[in-house]
């Protein structure tokens, strides 16, 4: 069972999604509960994952399972080669974890077309773990663009007003980079073949070990570079999130939020920095500059925002940049907490979208300026979304904290020192922006009627919370959990990215093909 | 002595005053009748070549590209009568319904 | 002998592109048709030259007989004689730049080309000895024995097709 | 032995939950109120144990894990805790005074909506300035450093309703935050640096052990340092982050009095004081600390003269008197500046609760009259001395104490800090004379005070005025513990030319001599020169007293006269100086612009403008190629040989 | 002399050569003469027989897997892997056509029992296409083809657009087909030969003849020709009208299968006659690909009409196609053969859709009809969402699997540029794909939108295209070794 257990993870939810098709139509509480069971099903059965304690001392991929898949000679070759290290652990686990709270979240909000959302939610799991998982390029690349289809329909069929805008331009803009970074793959696989290095199809494992020119380098991390930056997203492609954050559902805007802008970072640290190291040296300054401008950019077009969902949306902008920020420190500390950032990031920026959603459901607006004094309407929301507000600011105690302190400490111990301190000017703006629309949409007198009859947190909304309180708690209180297991990935990540010699690869002339007719 | 360029050079004469025809001409008719003109002046070089080479093949070919513009004849004039049926016309200006 | 040869292509050229030009350039398809018809007398005259009268006899047959009568017999069909009024041509300067160009274009590789393909075994004394006729017939049953039969499909879609579209009703 | 320091604040964190989760359910104060105060009282029983075990025990510093917190290569992060001199003096203050507010805000919230809510902030505040005093890290501390500040958020924020006060609790946070913005930089500068030298810690015993591999007096130590400065600046108020402070008075008074006034706001000194080894390495640092505390003390002094608002002087006499901390902080009377530390949290505490109960009693006036006057606004004060006696003497006895007059407590410290800012080779004469200034003034605006509310006419509402009681027991309990300590708080540092052992500063001598002495900190002068000193400071308080005294008791008419004779001046320092106008102007104001520039200038128009712009120059090729498709055949064909000639002409003409 | 001469022809037959296009012909004239002596108006049976014809040659083809060459016809004919590749796909194309066929014709109202068997020799002209290994079975299979095409084109003699689409098709058919000619002629006067075989051998024994500017200007005219077929810029401006114009099945049918056969074709005078121009047709073909797929993608974005647009896309796949050729590299080739066969899939698969969706003169297949359609219509809807994912190309759909295959030839081969320039022309692509999905699924229906009956005919092929999609993205591993091997 365990040696399948990350396909079964992968594959359960396309399991659920068949079965969902196949249930009535108009029965949404037994499509809702279907799906809810099946992701459910699927977060018990990833459990096993977290509490192996295998991941505390190994940097090796665990649970590997590898199956020819395409195997075209000379031509090419691609598996099914999946397994986890203490890096995709935790999105793994972030993923099957959020998925149920996100479905759930539908419950009330979902009321057209259930059955399409909840399979494409189930769909959108499948494709989301099999990204984390994969180890081979080629099917990384197939689940990382399966991500896209059902992401699009959610915004554009369930989104709100501007959703069609938004979903064509999320579906463009992030398409765009993982399309070149298509031709980069083919390209490293067959610069590992003319390498003569060997390989097993794309395998990344094997890709590690092939020394690049400095050059080549150059041209394929830009090619990955530009796909995971847009899906991180980092200044200046980050203008997709806003609209598809906006408009998305709030099921939608959790999954966007807590996942799928995990994929940019991951691809990262997964594939970009360990894949082309001097590349990653030689752009390093440049991107933790993008880093840096995204988390003061991100966090002063957040402040000025109107609109609750939209200042969430730049605010994430500006986490991410901490994570890339980061990541590029490429020291023990800064990918730590890079790591931990995306998790929290999840988490809490997840939760702000829930906290959305709820008063969103309430009221069916989103601007600022029509709220005003919840706070007293609804004493137990206000004190949840204090909760998560701290944590989005990154107070001591709170999981953002821990992130956030370890990857600027990262970033300071490493080159980018400077970035750092800019970078930490960041702190001081998320507090600017989240308290500000904190005091507006909760403080003072409630002065539209409309907001004077709200209904409290449901007995569902509060299990939706819960969960996410427990663990903005728990990350900021004893993150070792987490950090323990990756640690031994990541140290062997940063020995990958500083330690690989490079020998400069001798130009084999590539023999013509055409023995056709010569 | 007449060589083989001799008719090769009529031939491009023949070739490209079809194409101009092609070109110029209204009438879809006349347009197809320039057309012919172009295929005369190729099967003009496939025999001139044919017999400079010293070899079948290339008269041969002029015998099915005739076969060929007589079933394009057939099928071209039935699909502009069924045209002219419909618009009372064969200029191919009016060909103009199906654009951008 | 041969001056004279010479002389007599000149003059058979100089009336194929006469009639040509008057086949691009006269206003009633009629009289196009009929210069093209001329055209055609005139390969053939050249075939016969290049001594393949067989292939002169159907250029006559085929071409001037069966699909210049075929549109002779549309153009009246569809009397188009009528509407002589109408403007004939478009695009002329146009259409007369690309027709020198294609011109030039040709008539480099023409003058520029090296026919020196491999060399058959027909030659002159073979077609006179074994007669054209019959080498064309050999090479079809024969060599081109597939195609020849490709051509029989040609034209059974040639004629269904025919009859299907210039039917009236369904 | 210490290691259940983690029982201190455990019972508040405990109470906090409590209250918290269930407070709304239990609905009776009593329970609510009992439960905090039980909570606080423990840590207070808890760190009296420890603190007499500690004066008892020859070794002086303690630590006790509890637990890892984060463990990253070469970063080990414990939940830890440390006890020495310095925190345990902490911790009896913080519990102390703690217990006391406690006890006085059952009293003083009594009826008040949401006081579950209040309970459990107030308990979740004394558990962060808990960890803030007793972590063992750097981080713990931040931990309670952020922690404090988040529960000043929440208790200035405390009546949400009110406009000002959500703006207040923001600005104080916000405020703070960029103090901690200074903090972490320091903090990181310091791992790095001793990192570098092959030492990779932040805890504090490690660091005062390691501070001798930093270049003494050397750049990056000065940079260090003042990074934790800006960190102290922000939080303990001083120029140029105390804008918050007065407005933080929002909250309700035992807040102001707890937060604001005796614990919160003094952890920017008690940093100082951790953080000494490194402090008194980098004299230029020192030098900054103290011209900024010196400062600060008399700019605030300043203000607090023409301010109307009982709390907002008070205010402004905190800020004041924090400058005074830092002055001695920056002077390297570390022992001196925390006695004043405690002294001031005493006679503070005091002040803060006296003025609440004043507005407690006017409030009642008013409530009971349906008026809706300000009950701070000492104008409608006056008088007072006779319907509230206690807190009449309590606070009189607290006002000369914070006036440095001998024999009450205010007097020791600040003339330990005065003595040391002339005669230390850090200090000048030129700080002592800022001190002795806002000394001073201290005194002037402090009687003003008294004189306005509790002297004279009672300038209350007709309707109202008869209906001012004294506060009950709860509230005046705590203000005669507080009275006696800000009377007898002093004499734990009595110094030695008046005949006093100076016990606090041998207390100290394991937290600080060894700072001092490596970096050669003394302070040394004639004894005439102290005494000389010591007789000029308080003739100028009781000269201040005396103005106070001629101004608004003898002769009321003069503050007018006074007013419209230096309107400008009046009317600049009544709007403290304009300073948050000037932040406004400078700060907030382009911040904002800024960032609406970013969004609706780069992002709307020009990121997304290059995006749809692409998309449009897409769409526009599409509209004009698409017209190339004429729907004429001879146009087709004519491309089409128009392609051939290109292609062939190009292919044989190359 | 009679006697050897009869000898030596039936010597040359080799039946096994042609025999799937033979079954096509002999099935196809079966029944035209069926039809002859059917009630007017009853095709239903003729389908049937036609569908029955291809399984056949199916089956011969499928048959003959991997088995040796046959050779045939005095070297005319070549029944090798490639062919039988090619086939498959013309056979499936044909298949799914059919299918679509019957219901939509009664609808339009042109019930003709011809229709089916000139469609069995369009496919047989394909196969003889792509089997042909003489210039002469190549340009007769093609205009067999062709001639069969413009009269589906303008099968619906009653409809000025359908006439037009004949008319047009017909005259630049038939313009295109001078230049081919004379291209052949030219090539014909350097080498003295029309095999390709011999054609190449000549050239490698002359190399000095690959710079004569006629031998140049041969391949050139050449190509020309071809590129008309496959509707390569700049010769491709008939497609749109062309495929807008026709019964919509035949379109779906022409962007397919003849398009595939003129691939075939090309492929094969390029590589195993020209492979000595290696150099000058891959430096002309890089071009003309990437103005093709620009062209074709960039005029689709402006398109209302669902059918002209997938005319459009038509034209930019053709351009990721011959990225193959210009990667002239093994895994180009079996790249297009495999993109050809994914190809015939997808847009059969959305052709059948729109012949369902469309009502009577199929003026609703814009943009705006199609609106709502994804819910009011949910199989067709989700139908057509897979189609155009496939031809978006992304995964895990037969699209993807295609371009992938192509493009991994070019990078193979060093066209690096080549492939970015596809790619970023596949993300251009994704806005007016995209865009039918936003009318199909998020805008709301228009008023007058009228449920349209599925009919049995056309869901079989739309299974059959989503299920070939799907098999061809998920598991592409079995039919791309195929394409290896049908490597000549």
């Amino acid at each position: 069972m365990t040696e399948h257990l990350l396909s079964l993870l992968t594959f359960l939810p396309l399991v659920g999604m068949i079965v969902v098709l196949f249930l009535p139509r108009d029965n949404g509480p037994l499509l809702k509960g279907c799906t809810l069971v099946v992701t459910l099903i699927v977060f018990l059965a990833s459990l096993p994952l977290a509490f192996n304690d295998v991941f505390k001392t190994s940097a090796e991929m665990q649970y590997v399972e590898f199956v020819k898949w395409i195997n075209i000679g000379d031509y090419f070759q691609m598996n099914y080669f999946v397994g986890i290290d203490g890096i995709s652990l935790w999105l793994v686990m972030l993923t099957t974890f959020i998925m149920p709270i996100a479905v759930l979240s539908t419950w009330n909000a979902v009321d057209k077309n259930i059955k399409g959302f909840m399979a494409l939610s189930l769909m959108l799991e499948t494709a989301m773990l099999g990204a984390f998982i994969s180890l081979d390029l080629f099917l990384f690349y197939i689940f990382w663009e399966l991500m896209l289809i059902p992401m699009y329909f959610m915004i554009g069929i369930w989104g709100g007003k501007n959703r069609i805008y938004a979903a064509v331009k999320f579906f463009i803009y992030t398409a765009v980079g993982s399309l070149l970074m298509l031709v980069a793959i083919i390209y490293i696989y067959y610069h590992a073949v003319q390498s003569g290095i060997n390989i097993d199809g794309f395998s990344i494992l094997d890709f590690y070990n092939m020394s690049m020119e400095p050059e080549l380098q150059t041209l394929l991390f830009l090619a990955f570079a530009l796909s995971f930056a847009i899906k991180v997203p980092m200044f200046p492609v980050h203008t997709w999130l806003a609209d598809a954050h906006t408009e998305a559902p709030t099921a939608g805007s959790v999954i966007l939020a807590a996942i799928l802008l995990k994929m940019g970072t991951y691809g990262y640290v997964r594939f970009a920095i360990p894949l082309f190291p001097e590349a990653t040296q030689q752009f390093l300054p440049y991107l933790a500059l993008l880093a840096v401008i995204g988390i003061i950019y991100g966090a002063l077009v957040a402040m000025m925002q109107e609109d609750v969902k939209k200042l969430v949306a730049y605010s994430s902008v500006s986490h991410l940049g901490f994570v890339m920020l980061g990541i590029f420190a490429l020291n023990i500390q800064g990918l730590a907490g890079g790591m931990l950032q995306m998790i929290n990031h999840g988490i809490s920026t997840g939760a702000l979208f829930l906290i959305v959603g709820f008063i969103y459901e309430r009221r069916h607006t989103r601007a600022i300026a029509d709220f005003g004094g919840l706070a007293k309407v609804m004493p137990v929301f206000a004190t949840v979304f204090m909760i998560i507000t701290f944590s989005s600011i990154g107070l001591p105690g709170t999981n953002g904290f821990v992130g956030e302190f370890l990857i600027l400490m990262g970033a300071f111990a490493s080159e980018l020192r400077w970035f750092a301190v800019f970078a930490t000017t960041g702190v001081i703006f998320a507090a600017v922006y989240m308290l500000w629309m904190f005091q507006r949409v909760m403080f003072g007198k409630v002065t539209n009627p409309a907001n004077e009859k709200l209904d409290d947190l449901s007995m569902r909304e509060m299990a939706l919370m819960l969960p996410l309180l427990l663990f903005v708690f728990w990350i900021g209180i004893y993150p070792n959990v987490f950090l323990e297991k990756m640690n031994p990935s990541l140290e062997n990540l940063i020995k990958q990215s500083t330690s690989k010699q490079h020998v400069a690869v001798v130009e084999v002339e590539q023999p013509s093909l055409l023995t056709l007719n010569k | 002595m007449i060589t083989v360029y001799h008719y090769m050079a009529v031939s491009a004469i023949l070739f490209s005053l079809g194409t101009f025809g092609v070109l110029t001409r209204k009438n879809a008719i006349v347009i197809f009748m320039c057309i012919e003109l172009m295929l005369n002046s190729v099967n003009l070089t496939f025999i001139a070549l044919s017999r400079h080479l010293g070899s079948m093949d290339g008269q041969v070919f002029v015998f099915f590209i005739m076969t060929v513009a007589a079933a394009e004849a057939a099928v071209g004039l039935a699909l502009m009568i069924s045209f002219y049926r419909n618009r009372e016309s064969i200029d191919v200006d009016d060909i103009n319904l199906l654009k951008w | 002998m041969e001056l004279l040869e010479l002389l007599f292509f000149y003059l058979v050229a100089f009336v194929a592109v006469l009639s040509g030009v008057l086949v691009v350039s006269c206003k009633s398809p009629v009289h196009s048709a009929l210069a093209l018809v001329n055209t055609f007398f005139c390969l053939a005259v050249f075939y016969v030259m290049l001594s393949a009268p067989f292939m002169a006899a159907i250029q006559v047959m085929v071409y001037a007989g069966a699909i210049m009568v075929l549109i002779l017999f549309v153009i009246m069909l569809l009397n188009l004689g009528a509407d002589a009024h109408r403007k004939y041509t478009h695009g002329v300067v146009w259409g007369a730049i690309c027709g020198i160009l294609t011109l030039l274009v040709t008539g480099f590789f023409v003058k520029r080309g090296s026919i020196t393909g491999m060399q058959g075994d027909v030659t002159t004394e073979l077609i006179q000895g074994f007669g054209h006729t019959e080498l064309i017939g050999k090479a079809l049953f024969t060599d081109f024995l597939l195609p020849f039969e490709i051509t029989s499909i040609l034209l059974l879609v040639a004629i269904v097709g025919a009859v299907i579209l210039a039917k009236k009703e369904v | 032995m210490y290691d259940k320091l983690w029982l201190i604040p455990f019972f508040p964190l405990v109470g906090s939950i409590i209250n918290g989760l269930l407070g709304k359910k239990i609905k009776n104060e009593k329970v609510i109120g009992g439960i905090s105060t039980v909570a606080i009282a423990l840590s207070f029983v808890v760190s009296c144990k420890y603190f007499f075990q500690l004066l008892g025990d020859t070794d002086k510093t303690h630590e006790s894990i509890v637990a890892s917190w984060m463990s990253v290569g070469s970063l080990q992060v414990d939940w830890g805790f440390l006890l020495d001199p310095l925190s345990a003096l902490m911790i009896m203050v913080v519990t102390g005074v703690g217990s006391l507010i406690h006890l006085y805000s059952i009293g003083y919230m009594h009826g008040e909506e949401g006081f579950y809510r209040f309970f459990s902030y107030l308990n979740l505040f004394c558990f962060s300035m808990l960890m803030l005093v007793l972590g063992n890290n750097a981080l713990v501390m931040f931990v309670g450093w952020e922690g404090v500040g988040l529960c000043s958020y929440l208790l200035i924020g405390y009546y949400f309703e009110k406009k000002s006060a959500g703006d207040a609790a923001k600005k104080a946070f916000v405020v703070n935050r960029i103090g901690d913005f200074g903090f972490l930089l320091g903090l990181f500068l310091l791992f790095w640096t001793l990192g570098s030298k092959g030492v990779w810690t932040i805890q504090f015993t490690e660091i005062a052990a390691n501070a001798h591999l930093l270049e003494s007096g050397g750049v990056i130590v000065t940079i260090i340092t003042l990074c934790f400065f800006l960190g102290a600046c922000g939080k303990s108020a001083q120029i140029p982050l105390f804008t918050w402070l007065p407005d933080a008075m929002e909250g309700p008074t035992p807040v102001s009095a707890l937060i604001h006034a005796a614990t919160m706001v003094t952890a920017g000194v008690y940093m100082i004081g951790r953080m000494c080894g490194l402090f008194a390495m980098a004299p230029t640092t020192m030098m900054v600390v103290a011209t900024v505390g010196a400062a600060t003390a008399l700019f605030a002094a300043t203000i607090g003269l023409a301010q109307n608002d009982i709390k907002r002087v008070l205010a402004y006499s905190t800020v004041s008197q924090l400058g005074y901390m830092f002055l001695a902080m920056g002077v390297g009377a570390f022992s001196a500046g925390i006695f004043h530390l405690m002294t001031h949290a005493f006679f503070k505490a005091c002040l803060f609760l006296g003025s609440g109960s004043v507005i407690h009693g006017m409030h009642h006036g008013y409530h009971h009259a349906h008026l809706h006057d300000d009950p701070q606004d000492m104008r409608n004060m006056g008088g007072l001395r006779k319907k509230m006696p206690i807190t009449f003497i309590t606070f009189l006895v607290s006002t000369i104490a914070i006036s440095g007059i001998p024999l009450f407590s205010g007097f020791f410290s600040k003339d330990e800090i005065l003595w040391w800012s002339f005669g230390s080779n850090r200090g000048h004469w030129s700080l002592w004379l800022l001190g002795a200034i806002a000394a001073g003034m201290t005194a002037f605006y402090m009687f003003r005070l008294v004189f306005m509310t509790f002297y004279g006419e009672q300038r209350t509402d007709a309707r109202a005025k008869d209906h001012i009681p004294e506060s009950p027991l709860t509230i005046t309990i705590p203000l005669m513990v507080l009275g006696v300590l800000a009377v007898i708080g002093g004499y734990v540092g009595v110094p030695a030319i008046l005949g006093g052992a100076n016990h606090i500063h041998h207390y100290f001598e394991p937290v600080f001599g060894e700072a001092i002495k490596l970096n050669n900190i003394s302070a040394h002068g004639s004894h005439a020169t102290e005494y000389a000193l010591m007789a000029i400071s308080v003739g100028i308080a009781v000269f201040g007293i005396f103005l106070a005294w001629t101004m608004y008791v003898k002769n009321p008419a003069l503050p007018g006269q006074f007013v419209a004779k230096f309107t400008g001046l009046h009317r600049v320092i009544f709007n403290k100086w304009y300073v948050d106008e000037i932040y406004d102007a400078l700060f907030v104001n382009p911040t904002k612009r800024l960032g609406t520039f970013l969004w609706r200038g780069i992002d709307v128009r020009v990121v997304d403008g290059i995006v749809n712009g692409v998309g449009k120059l897409v769409n526009v090729g599409s509209m004009l190629l698409r017209y190339t498709q004429t729907g004429y055949v001879h146009n087709y064909a004519f491309m089409m040989v128009v392609g051939m000639l290109f292609i062939v002409g190009f292919y044989i003409l190359r | 002399m009679d006697t050897s001469l009869v000898q030596q022809a039936i010597d040359n037959v080799n039946f096994a050569a042609i025999m799937p296009a033979l079954i096509l012909c002999v099935v196809g004239m079966a029944a035209l003469l069926i039809g002859v002596f059917s009630k007017r108006g009853r095709t239903f049976h003729i389908s049937l027989i036609c569908l029955f014809g291809l399984v056949a040659a199916g089956v011969a083809t499928v048959g003959g897997w991997n088995q040796p060459y046959q050779f045939g016809f005095s070297g005319h004919v070549a029944l090798d892997n490639f062919a039988r590749f090619f086939n498959m796909t013309f056979i499936i194309g044909s298949i799914l056509t059919i299918l679509m066929s019957d219901d939509y014709l009664k609808r339009e109202g042109y019930p003709i029992s011809e229709y089916y068997p000139l469609i069995l020799f369009t496919t047989a002209g394909a196969m003889l296409m792509a089997s042909g290994t003489d210039m002469m079975t190549i340009f007769l299979g093609l205009e067999v083809l062709s001639v069969s095409l413009y009269v589906l084109a303008g099968l619906f003699r009653n409809q000025v657009r359908s006439n037009e689409a004949g008319l047009k098709y017909f005259l630049l058919g038939a313009f295109s087909t001078g230049f081919l000619l004379y291209g052949i002629a030219l090539i014909y006067g350097v080498t003295g030969t029309t095999n390709l075989t011999d054609i190449g051998n000549y050239f490698i024994y002359h190399p000095a003849l690959l710079t004569n500017p006629m031998t140049i200007a041969g391949m050139l005219l050449l190509s020309v020709g071809f590129l008309f077929k496959i509707g390569a810029a700049p010769f491709h401006m008939w497609a749109p009208d062309v495929y807008q114009g026709a019964p919509t099945p035949i379109t779906a049918f022409m962007s397919a299968g003849p398009k595939a056969a003129a691939f075939a074709a090309f492929l094969r005078i390029l590589l195993l006659a020209l492979g000595g121009l290696e150099n000058d047709w891959t430096s002309l073909l890089w071009v003309l690909a990437v103005a093709t797929m620009t062209i074709g993608n960039v005029i689709a974005i402006s398109q209302t009409d669902i059918k002209r647009m997938l005319a459009y896309s038509s034209i930019s796949h053709a351009g990721y196609a011959l990225v193959g050729i210009v990667a002239a590299n093994e895994i180009g080739i079996s790249g297009i053969m495999f993109y050809m066969l994914a190809y015939t899939f997808m847009n059969l698969g959305a052709f059948a859709v729109l012949t369902l969706a469309g009502k009577k003169g199929e003026n609703n297949l814009t943009l705006d009809g199609f609106a709502g359609f994804g819910f009011k219509q949910p199989f067709l809807g989700v139908a057509m969402t897979i189609f155009l994912f496939s031809l978006m190309g992304l995964p895990p759909t037969a699209g993807f699997a295609g371009k992938f295959y192509i493009f991994a030839g070019a990078v193979k081969a060093g066209y690096l540029w080549l492939a970015v320039i596809g790619v970023l022309n596949s993300a251009v692509s994704l806005y007016y794909y995209l865009r039918v999905m936003v009318y199909m699924y998020f805008r709301d229906p228009n008023e007058e939108f009228e449920w349209v009956a599925l009919k049995t005919g056309a869901v079989i092929s739309i299974i059959l295209a989503i299920i070939g999609v799907l098999y061809l993205g998920i598991l592409p591993g079995g039919v791309m070794e195929m394409a290896k091997l049908g490597l000549f």
